[in-house]
């Protein structure tokens, strides 16, 4: 395992951290989707890496979907989607910005705690990109739980899932990763989709349970 | 290559799907349905004699062949039963014919999914397998197209995914923990492999990946806190989905976690599963006991059974020891044959009545005696009274936890108290007092689950010794 | 034993069934008469209850008409039940014949039954009276018969039976100090019987204010041979409580079996004796004191079912066991 | 002979099916019914030659997987199936005249065979699985046999409450018999029997046994189901569940404490005892303010219940001290009191069955003079009641004579809390039994004597000749038992002797006429001498009176205090007569409160007095129990209705909790 290209690697996924704590602290829909792309697109740099390192080329695949799709098709579309519901434009969170950021750090610290122990022949560059990979999860997650609008909850998932994505590519010889993000991506149309169909505007979340008196809540 | 009963297996469904998809006509696509259902139950009966040798991503052995062959059998019964039912929907106009293509299509690429998920000798095999399984379910939850229905399956879709999502990131790290070991490649994904080497596998790495497991899988499971998609897709969905998401879908999550568990079981190193599991049985048990009491649905009132149940059997495993993990094996194979039966007679209860709702439901053995009879059979055999099967496990599972952990079995029996209270609150509106709703006549038979019933119903008394002796390795293989 | 024993003890038995049998009326007859005395009237002779009963035999019974066989069954029970009671209490002589046939408590038990069969017959015609009756009875019975159940305790703790001569045998070679819980037992018995008898100040054996008898209102529909039978057993049954406190209490003079003719003779006198005492001192308890409320009875008996307890307690602290 | 009773099971379990199948018809009624008398009989037979007989056992292939079941047959399971025996047949006969007014026949006939069957099983189970299977089947069976009227008013509560109990009940025996059991599952009791749990888990198994089985027995505070659910059921289910479910109860009580669990400590003991005295009185009093004649009936079964405990407690007592031969006098009085109580229960309500069916009525404020309509019930009730109320020469004397004497014996024992303990609950018990016969004076005097208060009881009917056989045998049943307790006595010896150890000297060896339980000099009784003296003197003094005194004999209307025609409502009425017992008894227990309302002399409207009670053990466990349960459902619901974002936010934060949990474990 040659310096360099550890770092790099190393260099990529916590570029794709930052990223994520760039998406929690965007307040408009644009300027988040921005993010989203550029978060896609990093992950499809890392991932490029990854295949050009463990010479694999079947990751260029999975680099190029990334790109392709989430970089651009998918900030593309829900783009339009804003544009065509008249979402509106801010996001509406559920706990202040500052506040989130702290809980996304307290994140990050709890990912590294966790796969500190892990042992050393597990080689150490699975480990930091383990533990950068799941940070970016968590932070996904986050994202998801402290948004109140659709599109926005959806772009949490997306950067989640970049974040498997991440720890896919970096697990050495990892077979059947292009199917995965296959599947996934087809997920997650599936969900712009569903969003989009569904007409599921902010109804997606409501603060009182009177407006989802029709739903399935309060159907009982 | 049909030679071969397992690619068979596969195959069937597979084929049947596509028919259906393109095949017209209410009584030709149901019979065929049933007749694709049989073959696949043959082919699973074959498989109890002739054994495959497992290759890299295919693999029968005790764990899987006893729940491939609960899978068919389930699976043929629901298909009879929906015959029936799909036809009242029809009279009814709830359903049109293009739905019904699709709806035929979906329940055979199901049977597929779960088929292909307990067959996976490989765990990204099984993930894949596992997530197309949830996603067909979630189409046929959504197949009313009714505002309640898109919602149910919206909720399903968003938790399903994000359970998916975990459940990866847990099989990477599995990968990654077995690298070191096996090698890079497919090896370390094959689960005969992974078993096999599973006592030098990085510890920490496996404890971590069990985490994600046990939330991702157990979404799917319909474990607290993650159940929440669970009610709303029973109760929104067609019956016969009702009856294969509690019967089976919820097995086969269920039966993923268990793989992983025999892997962390084999670590010495590794966290014990036991407490996780127990600690979730326990709160998913309480929980829904408690929210039994307040249901107004009757689907949704038996979908939180399930819940109930499904806690029950996980604490089983949790507390493990080859009483508790045959308990859970026979509790796991009993509730799906005893909740699926629930389902069915529930779905001709909603069809006579009208309504599901149990405000427009009422003393059901006056007008409907072998209906209501049977529902009381069943509710009976749910709660775990005798001589129905379930309380033969339940039995053992009170008993043997007892000794081991007294305080854990009390609160056990707590929650079976508390949610045998609300069941019987409903079973007593639903069979006695006065009549409600309307009295139609039934235009269906209750052959399924009268046969699910009476098997139930033997398995109180007794069980065939081969089945005994299988449950006995396949919990010793539980650790 | 041989069979002139048996004959002997039989005989025995049977004289002191006729004569508790005779003995009942003249003592219920000195009561009275004593009573009167003590209020400065003549009052009626002392074979008077034997007039009484003779001129009931010859009157005709007036029936109601919607009596049962229970009413008219209800008196000889009555009677039968009584008289087997007393029959089992040794008043001269103990270790009598039938005395294995029950112990204290079937004595108790079979006052209960002839208790029993009144209260039914009270209840049988349908009036008012009768319930009033036979509703009080049992609430007086129902608080009597634990205090009795309590003596029944202490005293059996002290000699180790229930069986009335052996208690009597024990009673006379006892130890002092255990005469407190003795005296408690004495007391409560005594106030049981009062109770039991429906005397002052618990009923009134002369009254026939209806609103305030218990006794007198359950045997209001009563007449003519049925009447007599209830009287007699009535009397009967002061005679066996007052016997059962002399035997327990002051067995003296109690002759054993097998003992000669003139030993007997000396019992039935000491026996004699000792109701004749009682007997006056009941008439001047009846006379000093007045009839109380009904719901006071209950704390009067009260009273003596925790002096029934308190002795059966003090009983450890005496003996230590 | 064990197969015998295995053969009875199958054959109830037939009977079960055939009448599911022709449960409409007369024909099937009859074959139903008499089928389970014959089996009854069997049962019975087998349970008479049993007794003596040495241990049966078999295991069979069914039962716990992988394990089997075993069945014994041992004295104290032939004993009890001597109880169910007879019990059966009484039932079975009486149903098969008295099912002809059943409206539902198709609701009753597939269950009362189960039933019975289940009884039967728990008796010769000897694993811990087949016990509970019967156990919980019975208590399934039951409840659907209580449903049978569920139109009923109060019915559907009764069932609910029945079989939450009974579930209840089977969960704790459950506990219990897994704490015998151990960690590796020695379900058969022939294990347990040999493995010696620590101090605390005996203690433990002790106290579940207790509630688990006190609560099927109907044992205070967990008696609650009982009164509601005896009266719902049929009369002769009724008769069944009172008579002999309450025993089976009381068997697997026996069952686990004195065979499985070996010498529980004295303070078990205590508790028996107390809970034993209190059952008797509050059931009685409750029994005694009651106003539906199968209600009472059933309030006074928590009365003998509670007495049968107290004579377990006394044997547990004095096994703790090793004085064995205590200990067997001691449960000597429990069974035979069981035995005792099962005859006249069954035959009590029997009665009230015939009552009810004949006259449509089971207010016994309606009822009145039936002595006059349905005569011969009259007699069999009338037997009944003096057997109750403990009244020699009959049977529940016999028995409560026992348990006095066992009482008697307390000096030897060394503890305290046991000498203090014992003569409070003599106290209890004689109060009990007083109250007993206050009751059932007025039970049988306000149904049967005086005049009828309603038209219902004036059109009353006697019922058919099977339903007045069936009283008239257990009519017999508490005679002869009464007279002949010493062959009783003798007849339970060997069951008392495998549980405790000792057994009291042969009765009717030393004098076939009198029961002497310790010595001669202590105490005796002669059931026979007694009822030979009664008549006698009866009889004698009868002739007396006729040969003496005069025979004129007129008729004529009662003493009406001067009120003409005074109508039946003047009569003393059920409540009235348990006003005095109420006022003293009742203003402590159940706060009771009277308002009496009379108008003012010109005001037309009718005088009323209204009474309230409450029971204190429903106000006080139960009441609460169920407002808690009912406020978590409350608070726990609004969870029904979250958005998925916030089911999401439970999946997160149980995401990072097990990751912290896990860094901290590591």
């Amino acid at each position: 395992m040659h310096g360099m290209e550890f770092d790099v690697a190393h260099m990529l996924a916590g570029l794709l951290v930052l990223v994520s704590f760039m998406m929690l602290y965007q307040d408009r829909l644009y300027a988040l989707l921005n993010v989203l792309a550029l978060h896609a697109g990093i992950l499809a740099l890392s991932v490029a890496w990854q295949a050009f390192i463990q010479d694999a080329p079947h990751l260029y695949i999975t680099a190029a979907i990334a790109l392709g799709i989430k970089a651009i098709l998918i900030p593309w579309a829900l783009r339009r989607m804003v544009f065509r519901m008249g979402l509106h434009r801010e996001i509406e969170t559920v706990v202040g910005i500052g506040l989130t950021m702290l809980v996304g750090m307290a994140l990050v610290a709890l990912s590294v705690e966790v796969m500190l122990p892990v042992t050393a022949h597990a080689d150490p560059v699975t480990r930091e990109d383990l533990a950068l990979a799941l940070s970016v999860v968590l932070i996904g997650m986050l994202m998801m739980v402290t948004r109140r609008n659709a599109v926005s909850q959806v772009v949490g998932f997306l950067s989640m899932e970049n974040g498997i994505i991440l720890a896919a590519a970096g697990a050495h010889g990892m077979p059947l990763v292009v199917e995965i993000s296959i599947a996934f991506s087809i997920l997650v149309a599936l969900i712009v989709i569903g969003v989009f169909l569904f007409r599921i505007r902010e109804r997606f979340d409501t603060v009182d349970i009177g407006a989802l008196e029709p739903f399935g809540g309060g159907r009982e | 290559m049909i030679t071969d009963p397992i690619s068979a297996l596969l195959a069937v469904p597979l084929l049947a799907a596509v028919l259906l998809a393109v095949l017209p006509g209410y009584r030709l696509s149901a019979a065929l349905n049933i007749i694709a259902s049989l073959a696949s139950l043959v082919l699973a009966l074959l498989l109890l004699f002739y054994r495959p040798v497992a290759n890299q991503y295919v693999v029968v052995d005790d764990l899987n062949v006893v729940f491939i062959l609960l899978n068919s059998f389930v699976g043929f019964t629901t298909s009879v039963f929906s015959a029936g039912y799909i036809g009242h929907e029809l009279r009814h106009a709830r359903l049109s014919l293009r739905h019904l293509r699709f709806y035929h299509a979906l329940f055979q690429l199901m049977q597929f999914g779960m088929a292909l998920a307990l067959l996976a000798n490989n765990i990204g095999l099984m993930w894949v397998a596992l997530e197309f399984a949830t996603l067909t379910t979630v189409v046929l939850v959504g197949l009313y197209r009714t505002s309640e229905a898109l919602e149910a399956a919206w909720k399903y879709f968003i938790l399903g995914s994000v359970g998916i999502a975990l459940a990866l990131f847990g099989t990477i790290l599995v990968y990654l923990a077995a690298r070191p070991v096996v090698g890079e490649g497919m090896d370390g994904m094959v689960w005969t492999v992974l078993i096999a080497h599973a006592r030098d596998f990085d510890p920490s790495l496996l404890n971590i990946a069990f985490v994600f497991l046990l939330l991702g899988y157990g979404t799917k499971v319909g474990l607290v806190p993650m159940h929440a998609w669970l009610p709303d897709a029973h109760a929104e969905g067609p019956t016969p989905v009702s009856a294969v998401l509690s019967g089976l879908l919820l097995n086969v999550a269920l039966y993923a976690l268990l793989r992983f568990k025999i892997l962390l079981a084999a670590n010495p190193l590794a966290v014990v599963p036991g407490p996780l599991m127990i600690g979730v049985g326990l709160l998913s048990l309480i929980f829904a006991a408690f929210m039994l009491y307040r249901r107004r649905d009757i689907k949704r009132l038996f979908a939180y059974s399930s819940i109930e149940h499904m806690g029950i059997i996980v604490f089983a495993f949790g507390i493990a020891g080859p009483l508790g993990n045959f308990a859970g094996l026979l509790q796991m194979t009993m509730h799906s044959l005893t909740k699926s039966a629930i389902f069915f007679s529930v779905g001709h209860v909603a069809q006579v009545k009208g309504t599901q709702r149990f405000v427009g439901v009422g003393g059901l053995t006056v007008t409907h005696p072998i209906l209501g009879w049977m529902l009381v059979a069943a509710v009976a055999a749910i709660a775990g009274l005798p001589p129905f099967g379930i309380f033969t496990s339940e039995f053992l599972i009170a008993t043997s936890s007892f000794a081991r952990a007294p305080v854990l079995a009390a609160l056990l029996v707590l929650g079976l108290l508390v949610a045998f209270g609300a069941l019987l609150l409903r079973l007593n509106d639903l069979a006695f007092g006065e009549v409600k709703g309307a009295t139609e006549r039934m235009r269906f038979s209750c052959v399924p689950a009268f046969v699910h019933l009476s098997l139930v119903l033997v398995a109180g008394f007794w069980l065939p010794a081969p089945l005994v002796g299988w449950f006995h390795n396949v919990a010793a293989l539980l650790g | 034993m041989t069979g002139m024993a048996v004959i002997g003890a039989l005989l025995v038995q049977l004289v002191q069934m006729v004569l508790v049998l005779a003995a009942a009326p003249l003592f219920t007859g000195l009561v009275r008469k004593a009573k009167a005395r003590l209020q400065r009237r003549r009052g009626p002779s002392l074979v008077q209850p034997y007039r009484d009963l003779r001129r009931l035999m010859g009157k005709d019974v007036v029936l109601a008409d919607n009596a049962s066989w229970l009413f008219r069954v209800a008196p000889y029970v009555i009677f039968a039940a009584t008289w087997v009671a007393a029959s089992l209490v040794p008043t001269f002589a103990a270790g009598l014949l039938f005395s294995s046939t029950g112990d204290l408590i079937a004595i108790a038990a079979l006052l209960g039954t002839a208790r029993f069969a009144q209260a039914l017959a009270a209840l049988d015609i349908g009036t008012a009276f009768g319930g009033i009756g036979s509703s009080r009875e049992m609430m007086i019975a129902s608080l009597a018969e634990p205090a009795m159940i309590m003596i029944v305790f202490s005293v059996a703790l002290i000699v180790g039976s229930t069986q009335l001569s052996t208690i009597a045998e024990q009673m006379i070679v006892l130890p002092v100090g255990l005469r407190v819980s003795l005296a408690l037992a004495l007391v409560a018995l005594v106030i049981v019987a009062i109770a039991e008898n429906a005397r002052i100040p618990v009923d009134n054996p002369a009254t026939h204010l209806e609103l305030t008898m218990v006794h007198e209102a359950m045997v209001l529909e009563y007449s003519g041979r049925h009447l007599a039978m209830i009287e007699l057993a009535t009397w009967l049954k002061l005679v066996v409580y007052v016997s059962v406190i002399v035997c327990i209490f002051f067995p003296f003079g109690l002759v054993h079996d097998g003992a000669g003719p003139f030993a007997y003779a000396g019992g039935v006198v000491a026996w004699a004796a000792k109701l004749a005492g009682i007997g006056v001192l009941l008439a001047i308890f009846e006379t000093a004191i007045a009839k109380m409320r009904v719901f006071r009875v209950p704390n009067f008996l009260g009273a003596s079912l925790m002096l029934g307890l308190l002795g059966v307690l003090l009983l450890f602290v005496s003996r230590g066991m | 002979m064990i197969e015998q009773v295995l053969l009875a099971i199958l054959a109830c379990v037939g009977l079960s099916m055939f009448g599911a199948a022709a449960g409409r018809t007369a024909a099937g009624r009859l074959i139903v019914y008499g089928g389970t008398v014959v089996v009854s009989a069997v049962v019975l037979r087998t349970g008479v030659l049993a007794i003596a007989a040495p241990v049966a056992t078999l295991t069979l292939p069914i039962g716990l997987p992988g394990i089997g079941g075993a069945f014994r047959l041992d004295a104290l399971a032939a004993f009890f199936l001597v109880l169910i025996g007879l019990g059966g047949a009484g039932a079975g006969l009486f149903a098969m005249g008295d099912a002809r007014h059943e409206q539902a026949p198709q609701r009753v006939l597939p269950f009362y065979p189960v039933f019975l069957a289940s009884m039967i099983l728990v008796v010769i189970a000897d694993d811990a699985y087949v016990f509970l299977f019967a156990w919980e089947l019975m208590s399934l069976a039951s409840w659907a046999l209580v449903m049978t009227h569920h139109q009923h008013h109060g019915t559907i509560e009764a069932g609910y409450i029945y079989l939450l109990m009974a579930v209840f009940s089977g969960l704790v025996l459950m506990l219990a018999l897994g704490l015998l059991a151990g960690v590796d599952g020695g379900f058969s009791f022939a294990a347990m029997r040999v493995a010696h749990p620590a101090p605390w888990a005996a203690g433990l198994v002790f106290v579940l046994a207790l509630i688990g089985a006190g609560s099927k027995a109907g044992l205070v505070p967990v008696h609650v189901w009982l009164p509601l659910a005896h009266p719902a059921a049929p009369s002769h289910v009724s008769a069944l569940m009172s008579g002999v479910m309450t025993k089976i109860a009381l068997y697997g009580f026996i069952r686990i404490v004195f065979d499985l669990l070996g010498v529980p400590p004295w303070w078990a003991a205590l508790i028996v005892l107390l809970l034993g005295g209190v059952s008797a009185v509050l059931g009685v009093l409750h029994a005694l303010l009651e106003r539906d004649l199968k209600r009472l009936l059933a309030y006074s079964t928590v009365d003998n219940i509670g007495i049968i405990f107290v004579g377990v407690g006394l044997a547990m007592a004095f096994r703790a001290d090793a004085y064995l031969e205590g200990a067997a006098l001691a449960l000597t009085a429990a069974l035979f009191h069981a035995l005792n109580h099962t005859a006249f229960k069954s035959l009590l309500f029997f009665g009230a069955g015939a009552v009810l069916s004949g006259s449509g009525e089971r207010d016994i404020e309606h009822l009145g003079g039936l002595i006059h309509r349905m005569p011969r019930t009259a007699v069999a009730v009338l037997v009944g009641c003096m057997a109750i109320a403990a009244l020699p020469p009959l049977n529940g004397f016999a028995s409560e004579w026992l348990i006095f004497q066992a009482m008697l014996l307390r000096p030897e024992l060394p503890q305290w809390g046991l000498k203090l303990m014992i003569p409070v609950d003599a106290a209890l018990l004689a109060l009990a039994a007083a109250l007993a016969a206050a009751c059932f004076v007025r039970a049988f005097g306000m149904t049967f004597l005086g005049r009828p208060r309603s038209t219902a009881a004036e059109q009353a009917r006697e019922p058919s000749v099977f339903s007045v056989a069936a009283m008239m045998l257990f009519a017999a049943l508490c005679f002869l038992a009464g007279v002949m307790p010493g062959a009783l006595i003798d007849f339970a010896a060997p069951a008392v002797q495998a549980m405790t150890g000792g057994r009291l000297p042969p009765q009717l060896a030393a004098s076939w006429v009198t029961v002497v339980p310790v010595a001669a000099s202590r105490s005796s009784y002669s059931g026979i001498l007694m009822a030979v003296f009664i008549g006698v003197s009866t009889w004698l003094s009868a002739l007396a009176i006729h040969r003496f005194a005069s025979h004129a004999l007129r008729r004529a209307p009662f003493w009406d205090c001067g009120f003409p025609d005074a109508g039946p409502m003047i009569q003393y009425s059920a409540t009235s007569f348990a006003q005095p017992i109420r006022r003293i008894f009742g203003s402590v227990m159940f706060r009771a409160r009277e308002s009496v309302d009379i108008p003012q002399p010109g005001d037309m409207r009718a005088a009323s007095i209204v009474r309230e009670l409450h029971d204190p053990i429903w106000d006080g466990i139960y009441a609460p129990l169920a407002r808690v349960v009912s406020a978590a459902a409350d608070r726990l619901n609004p969870l029904q209705f979250l958005t998925v974002r916030r089911y999401l936010v439970f999946v997160f934060v149980a995401l990072v909790a097990l990751l912290l949990a896990l860094t901290l474990w590591q």
